[in-house]
């Protein structure tokens, strides 16, 4: 007898919460997952698609459910720190098979060997190419992300990377490469 | 307002938290007159000194120039020109080494002179006062006067201020130990200094003109009160000498009692603030017409034996200076530009004096002790006592160091104005200046990079939309004609059967073409661009698994094969479907859907392409490593370097083939429209994705129907030649895998020529034959020279017979060239002949490294 | 009405149930790596604490008892703590979203916290009556926040330590949380039950 | 021909920071020589063994880690938390107690945290509160002054009671501690405490010999002496003035007011000042400037609380002097304490 009281009154309860977390649940509807967003903020939109995906944005939707998060080369060390911090797990280091030297690097066209094929215009993916068909092609420095897919169309083999050099603007302050020795 | 007076008046003034006493050491140079110096035999005159964008160069290399003539003209706001300190010739305009911590390099003239000093004709200003303000600006930025105190901001902007100003403060503290440049320019020109003063003035109109000035120059204080008798609106304000008073905001706090808010400038408070030596600048632009050339700067130091303030021209190298101060040739040089507290220690003496230059600083030994080790930080609060900025010197580093950006911007870093007062007192040794630097370029390049990371996201976003919006605009072109088309079929009339016949002549060439290739081979010439470019890819990565089994590991290499296979199997697959629906009417319509799906395809391989790309780079990373572990080094270098061609070639070889795929997918459009013969082919929007699509038919609907014929001949030439090689390769299969990637690149390299030449044969206007004959004797000389290669490498002639190709390759190369040159008639001609040098060249450069290659593998 | 004030200081302090008692520990060290989450995962606990200690009070004393069910007490707090968690997790979703990702796994996890079920056992083991049992409820909750916001600042300190490499991330943590349970001792016998 | 590469400011004022700390260590002295005038040698033997041990778990460690020991070993924070290790345990501590505390402090509390600059809480105080929970007996077995007791105490005498917990002709340490009229003697904090919890009036517990004319025979001077060492160290600027004074008029203040409610169950302000350990903890503990708050207005929040605290524990807690267990809890809370009362910056509202 007592058992069927003890069933009858958990069955009670349970049903009372279950109406109150019903209601509850309609009205705190949330909608729309913000996170992919944010990661994509984050990263660096050179869009060269070295993580293995066509562009920043479908790797962001991928790292929000659950991709490794060490796969942007560009990005470097604190892209992985920012978005470890964001999702709030740890940071891990990059991904080897991703690490390339992210040192700034802007695309460069040898002017006499362009033949105007447009084919790195096309694969350009911020436009930061100009030039028609059949005539010379040039790229804008500060649009060039860096991300290296004009490279590999070119026919002529006239599109070389090359580092950003270094002025007294974006001089970082380390005194170790001024080539002196310090005596202490 | 009257407070702030009445308690200048009574001399009590405010204070500003923290300050240090570091010892003054001004006695080394207060009690000598500033002296002039003998003329450099070269000056360096960076065409920068000031803070914003340099002036354009109005001099060239070997002018002779007059003394104050600009050598430098500006046209943005923010510039500042430069001018010939003496007369003389400019021997250079190169980079040098420029006074900057940094010890970098940057544009800078170099002039000889000539000893003569000759000035160019300049008009003195007697009376100044009937100029209006807008002259008066104008002289001063034509004078190429900026901030001299340190900062270099162009004076003719700061005083072109439309605010209106309370306070026009002149700051004489010169609160650096050891710097008695200011206090000396008082002493002996007073007069000037005042007339500058009025010049601003003038300009200004400020309620009230304050000199901060410390305590410990009463010299200079008794020539100033001299000067400013007669002229009430001055006050001389006389402060307690404290480390660093002579700052712009602690100034401020300490005349005014009013704080600068944070990233903001003082003339939002009605304050501006100038230093003496500007002032006395102004002076001599406005009254005596004299640019900015010459300023005193004390070179000082117990190092050297006699330490003095000096008029030094601008740009004359340190080491002129020092020797006039006799600095003995030790071994340890040890030279800072500016004061002890915020100087930089320079790299070399070669360094020239500039517009900001206050101080030359050669200390001795026990002055200066070398930095000793730096320990923990035990958080003792020295530092936040002392810091004028009231910041918490003791958190910032400890933050920097974990290189926190966040928690640095929450602590107010960019407050700090790196005066070193607390690197001073730490009894820790930190240099705190130097982390607070190294984190602030820091975090500066973050947010560079942060603006050109959101640019970049909304070219991306801006061409995504572009390229939709281009592909609904062809659909519906293509919808409407198909439309058309069918509209005008069924409605009988005579031309319409004539039309169907020819559509049913095109299905019917298609059928033939595709039987008879398929015959040969199964997967090269299958005319589907999508199975085609699975193949490039597939036959990319199985050469690569081929290259790395060697040396890679066997895992890896297994992974590689089966991924080839995949694709492989793929591949047939579509072109098994493709053949069933190619029969049907709306071939057309497909090759219109394929078209899209195929640019869907086209993306995809593109970022196959990426993946195989990071992928053969990683891969040529592994390599590097394994080559470096095998012994005879004296081969690894070419091996290396040999590895990275291969994975360059690799790269190369899937972007071509992706190229010759699309050019042959072109071709089989282009059939289809030539039997449409439709003015819709013409009408194509320029920037389809097939470019070659769009530069083949627009030429041939123009060219005549003679041409038209030559242009297949070629093509069809291209086409046998292609079949040729792959015949003969095929035969040397037991060469080694690069050997048979190296041909196959050479087909497909005889191919893209092939592809280059018919464009430029069909690219010549009609009236063009003879061109067009030479073009094509241009393409049959270079086949030639393509086969003979061929031919050499089946040989492996020993030795010469390589040298023999390595001198004919660049034979041929000229020959190419000559060639090219000879028919340079037309304009056109000459772009064609460009673009065929550059084949030619990135040719010769690719059979050069595979020359090279082959020495090593045989 | 003092012993109302000695029960607060005496359950927060003396008695404190993180540090004393060694109840909810996982969220003690799992989510006190920033002081922001750490107060925001403070509020929550309380907020929960508190219902939960009431819910559990009344289910307890005018359901259980009258039907001499008492054996069910575990159960029916239990599920009473999951319902008031799964209520905090949606108010919580809805008010601050990146509160909600920052806590992630640990706001559902409140359920298993050993201090909110610890609490419900202790009000009916120590008979409180119903004032009694909120203010105890509430206080350790207060005890919880205090040295879980204490901890975290810490914490944020003590990332960029030069701790030794095997020692650095939560073996640290643990070793302060020991000394600071060694300070808490200092409290023993400051409120005479 | 080679240049010297610096960033500025180039030159330095030059004291360092173990020059600070061999500072703090003088300005005990005059504190240990008035111990070792009210209580024997007890005391110096304790400093004496903590320090070798503090040394010796310091080397152990620096080596272990790969630093650079000549620097860091003498710079004085090692021996200075073992003098105050030596000074704040009982004198007649067996001699364990200060080698573990001494192991204790440097190992744990210091080094785990990354060595001088990184340990959130003070090694001295973590390790006497460590002893004090861990060995209750050992740690309350306070010698009474030489002048109350009646056998001798030599200095060969102390050393065989810390060593063999008996002196040479066998009195243990409990006998030692026995006033001649048989009840045993403890601190004065310690017997004010036991006198009211049994109901006695203050005046009442103030009778007993240990009180002696003002406040306690001996500590009273302890403490005088501690508070001349402080002053030392505030001329010569080596500790800023907030933290002890914030300290101390908290507790003033805290007592004042208990005094006032009550004077029959409270002692007077004065006898809290100087009984103790309130003068050791204010001038040389609370200032110890890595493991406290570093603002000026984060030092007087900082103190404020400690000596609240002490007040506290000292009336309600279960422990007669809680200066250590005060120290413990406001460093926990000294990162809290520091985010909140950062100076307002230049420029800033």
């Amino acid at each position: 007898m007592t058992v069927l009281i003890a069933i009858l009154v958990v069955g009670l309860i349970s049903l009372a919460f279950g109406a109150l977390l019903g209601f509850a649940s309609v009205k705190f509807k949330v909608e729309g997952d913000p996170l992919a967003e944010q990661i994509d903020a984050i990263l660096p939109q050179t869009q060269c698609g070295q993580c293995g995906y066509p562009g920043c944005k479908p790797y962001a939707d991928a790292v929000a459910n659950g991709e490794a998060i060490n796969k942007c080369a560009p990005g470097g060390d604190d892209t992985i720190k920012k978005i470890a911090d964001l999702m709030g797990v740890e940071p891990i280091a990059m991904d080897e098979a991703h690490e390339t030297d992210n040192t700034p690097k802007v695309a460069f066209i040898i002017e006499e060997d362009c033949i105007g094929c447009t084919k790195c215009i096309q694969a350009c993916p911020v436009d930061a190419i100009i030039g028609t068909t059949k005539q010379m092609h040039t790229i804008i420095a500060d649009e060039c992300t860096g991300c290296d897919l004009c490279v590999a169309p070119c026919p002529v083999d006239c599109i070389e990377m090359r580092p950003i050099p270094q002025t007294t603007r974006n001089w970082q302050w380390d005194l170790a490469n001024i080539p002196v020795t310090q005596i202490d | 307002m009257e407070t702030v007076i009445e308690r200048i008046e009574q001399g009590r003034f405010w204070q500003f938290h923290g300050g240090i006493h570091p010892p003054e050491m001004k006695f080394l140079t207060t009690n000598k007159p500033i002296r002039t110096v003998s003329l450099p035999q070269r000056l360096v005159l960076p065409i920068q000194q000031h803070i914003g964008e340099a002036g354009e160069l109005i001099v060239k290399p070997g002018d002779y120039v007059l003394k104050g003539q600009p050598l430098t003209k500006t046209t943005v706001p923010l510039a500042v020109p430069i001018h010939a300190p003496t007369s003389g010739t400019i021997a250079s305009i190169e980079n040098h080494i420029i006074a900057h911590p940094s010890g970098l390099n940057e544009m800078s003239v170099i002039l000889m002179p000539d000893g003569e000093d000759r000035w160019r004709e300049r008009h003195i200003v007697e009376n100044y006062s009937q100029l209006d303000k807008n002259t008066l600006v104008e002289k001063i930025a034509n004078a190429g006067i900026a901030g001299m105190g340190g900062a270099g901001f162009p004076t003719h902007i700061k005083v072109n201020t439309k605010a209106k100003i309370d306070f026009l403060i002149i700051n004489a503290a010169e609160c650096e130990p050891y710097i008695t440049a200011d206090d000396l320019l008082m002493r002996e020109h007073a007069a000037s200094v005042i007339e500058g003063i009025k010049i601003l003035d003038k300009i200004l109109e400020p309620a009230f003109i304050l000199i901060g000035i410390e305590d410990n120059k009463p010299e200079a204080i008794d020539a100033l009160n001299h000067e400013i008798k007669q002229f009430d609106k001055i006050k001389l304000c006389v402060v307690p000498t404290k480390y660093p008073t002579g700052g712009e905001k602690q100034l401020i706090k300490i005349l005014t009692g009013k704080e600068v808010p944070s990233g903001v400038l003082p003339s939002s408070l009605g304050i501006v603030m100038q230093n003496v030596g500007t002032c006395h600048a102004i002076a001599e632009a406005v009254i005596s017409d004299t640019p900015l050339i010459k300023r005193v700067v004390t070179v000082t130091g117990q190092a050297l034996e006699k330490p003095q303030n000096v008029w030094a021209l601008l740009g004359t190298p340190i080491e002129h200076l020092l020797q006039e101060c006799q600095y003995p040739q030790q071994q340890k040089r040890h030279i800072i530009m500016g004061g002890p507290m915020m100087g930089f220690s320079l790299p070399n003496t070669q360094v020239p004096v500039v517009k900001t230059t206050n101080c030359i600083l050669a200390p001795s030994e026990k002055e200066i002790p070398d930095a000793n080790q730096e320990i923990e930080c035990i958080r003792c609060g020295q530092c936040a006592e002392v810091c004028p900025a009231q910041l918490l010197p003791q958190e910032l580093q400890w933050h920097a160091k974990a290189k926190d950006s966040e928690q640095l911007t929450k602590l107010n870093l960019f407050d700090c104005i790196e005066c070193g007062a607390c690197a001073y007192v730490c009894p820790s040794h930190i240099p705190l200046v130097h982390y607070y630097r190294v984190s602030k370029a820091e975090i500066r390049q973050q947010k560079l990079l942060d603006i050109k990371a959101e640019k970049a996201k909304q070219r991306f976003e801006a061409r995504k939309a572009r390229l939709e919006r281009d592909k609904k605009a062809r659909e519906e072109k293509h919808k409407k004609a198909a439309e058309a088309r069918r509209a005008r079929m069924n409605s009988g009339t005579e031309e319409a059967n004539k039309e169907k016949s020819a559509v049913a002549a095109a299905l019917a060439r298609v059928q033939a073409k595709k039987a008879q290739q398929s015959g040969v081979q199964a997967n090269t010439t299958n005319d589907d661009k999508k199975s085609q470019v699975a193949d490039a890819i597939a036959r990319a990565k199985a050469k690569k698994a081929g290259q790395s089994a060697p040396n890679g590991d066997a895992g890896d290499d297994k992974k590689q094969q089966v991924a080839a296979a995949i694709a492989r199997a793929k591949a047939k697959k579509l072109a098994a479907k493709e053949q069933a629906n190619d029969d049907s009417a709306e071939e057309n319509i497909n090759a219109v859907e394929t078209k899209p799906t195929s640019a869907q395809d086209d993306k995809k391989a593109r970022v196959a392409a990426a993946v195989a790309r990071a992928k053969a780079k990683k891969l040529a990373a592994q390599e590097q490593p394994s080559d470096v572990g095998t012994d005879d080094t004296g081969k690894s270098p070419e091996t290396i370097s040999s590895t990275a061609e291969d994975a360059k070639k690799a790269r190369i070889a899937a972007a071509v083939a992706k190229a010759k795929a699309k050019k042959l997918a072109a071709n089989t459009e282009s059939d289809d429209q030539r039997t449409e013969g439709e003015a819709e082919a013409s009408t194509k929007d320029k920037d389809d994705v097939m470019a070659e699509a769009i530069v083949e038919p627009p030429q041939e609907t123009s060219t005549s129907t003679q041409d038209d014929k030559k242009a297949r001949i070629a093509a069809a030439v291209a086409k046998a030649k292609a079949k040729k090689l792959a015949a003969n390769t095929g035969s040397d299969d037991q060469r080694t895998e690069g050997e048979a990637e190296a041909s196959t690149k050479d087909k497909a390299e005889v191919t893209a020529e092939a592809v280059v030449e018919p464009m430029q044969e069909t690219s010549t206007s009609a009236q063009d034959d003879k061109k067009a004959r030479i073009a094509a004797a241009v393409a049959k000389a270079k086949a030639k020279k393509q086969a003979a290669n061929a031919d050499t490498d089946v040989k492996q002639v020993e030795g010469e017979a390589k040298a023999s190709t390595k001198d004919k390759t660049n034979v041929t190369a000229e020959a190419d060239v000559e060639a090219a040159g000879e028919t340079s008639t037309s304009a056109q001609d000459d772009k064609k002949a460009r673009i065929a040098a550059a084949v030619a060249k990135a040719k010769a450069k690719k059979l050069a490294e595979k020359a090279q290659k082959d020495n090593q593998t045989s | 009405m003092t012993d109302y004030l000695l029960l607060l200081i005496g359950t927060v302090l003396v008695n404190n149930f993180v540090l004393v008692k060694f109840l909810g520990l996982c969220p003690f060290m799992g989510v006190s790596s920033k002081v922001e989450t750490a107060i925001g995962m403070s509020f929550a606990t309380t907020f929960v604490m508190t219902l939960a200690s009431l819910l559990s009070y009344l289910v307890d004393t005018y359901l259980l008892e009258p039907l001499s069910l008492q054996y069910l007490t575990t159960m029916t707090f239990i599920l009473v703590i999951a319902v008031v968690v799964q209520f905090t997790e949606m108010v919580v979703h809805k008010t601050s979203a990146n509160l909600y990702r920052s806590l992630g796994i640990f706001l559902p996890l409140i359920t298993s916290n050993c201090a909110v079920l610890g609490v419900a056992l202790l009000n009916t083991y120590e008979k409180h009556n119903f004032l009694e049992s909120i203010i105890y409820g509430f206080s350790a909750a207060l005890g919880f926040s205090l040295v879980l916001v204490m901890f975290s600042a810490m914490r944020e300190k003590l990332a960029n330590a030069d701790v030794p490499k095997p020692f650095k991330g939560s073996a640290i943590a643990m070793i302060t949380a020991g000394l600071m349970s060694l300070a808490f001792m200092g409290f023993t016998g400051l409120v005479k039950l | 021909m080679a240049y010297w590469i610096a960033s500025s400011p180039h030159n330095h004022i030059q004291d360092k920071t173990s020059a600070l700390m061999r500072l703090v260590i003088y300005a005990t002295i005059p504190g240990i020589i008035a111990q070792w005038y009210f209580f024997g040698w007890g005391n110096l033997i304790q400093i004496g063994l903590a320090t070798v041990t503090a040394l010796i778990a310091e080397f152990l460690v620096l080596s272990l880690r790969e630093k650079n020991i000549k620097e860091q070993l003498f710079d004085g924070s090692a021996i200075l938390t073992a003098v105050l290790i030596g000074i704040s345990i009982p004198a007649l501590a067996p001699w364990w107690v200060s080698v573990l505390g001494a192991l204790f402090a440097i190992a744990i509390v210091k080094q785990l945290y990354g060595g001088l600059g990184h340990n959130p809480f003070n090694p001295a105080m973590a390790a006497y509160v460590m002893l004090l929970i861990s060995f209750p007996v050992q740690m309350t077995l306070w010698q009474p002054p030489l002048s109350l007791m009646h056998h001798q105490l030599d200095f060969v005498n102390t050393l065989s009671v810390i060593f063999t917990n008996f002196t040479l002709d066998g009195y243990s340490v409990e006998q030692l501690r026995t006033h001649i009229d048989g009840f045993t003697m403890a601190t004065p904090l310690d017997t004010v405490k036991t006198a009211l919890t049994m109901g006695k009036t203050v005046e009442e517990a103030m009778t007993s010999p240990v009180i002696g004319e003002y406040f306690s025979v001996g500590w009273q001077w302890i403490n005088a002496a501690f508070l001349l060492g402080g002053f030392v160290l505030i001329y010569k600027k080596a500790i800023s003035w907030v933290t002890p004074a914030s300290f101390l008029a908290s507790i003033f203040v805290c007592s004042f007011i208990a005094f006032m409610v009550s004077p029959d169950t409270n002692t007077s302000t004065m006898f809290h000042w100087f009984s103790g350990a309130t003068m050791l903890g204010a001038f040389f503990i609370l200032t110890d400037p890595v493991s406290g708050a570093t603002s000026v207005k984060g030092r007087i929040v900082f103190a404020a609380l400690a000596g609240f605290l002490v007040f506290i524990i000292r009336k309600y807690g279960g422990y007669p002097d809680a200066v250590a267990f005060a120290v413990l809890l406001c460093n926990m809370a000294a990162p809290l304490i520091d985010q909140f009362t950062r100076p307002r910056t230049y420029g800033h509202q």
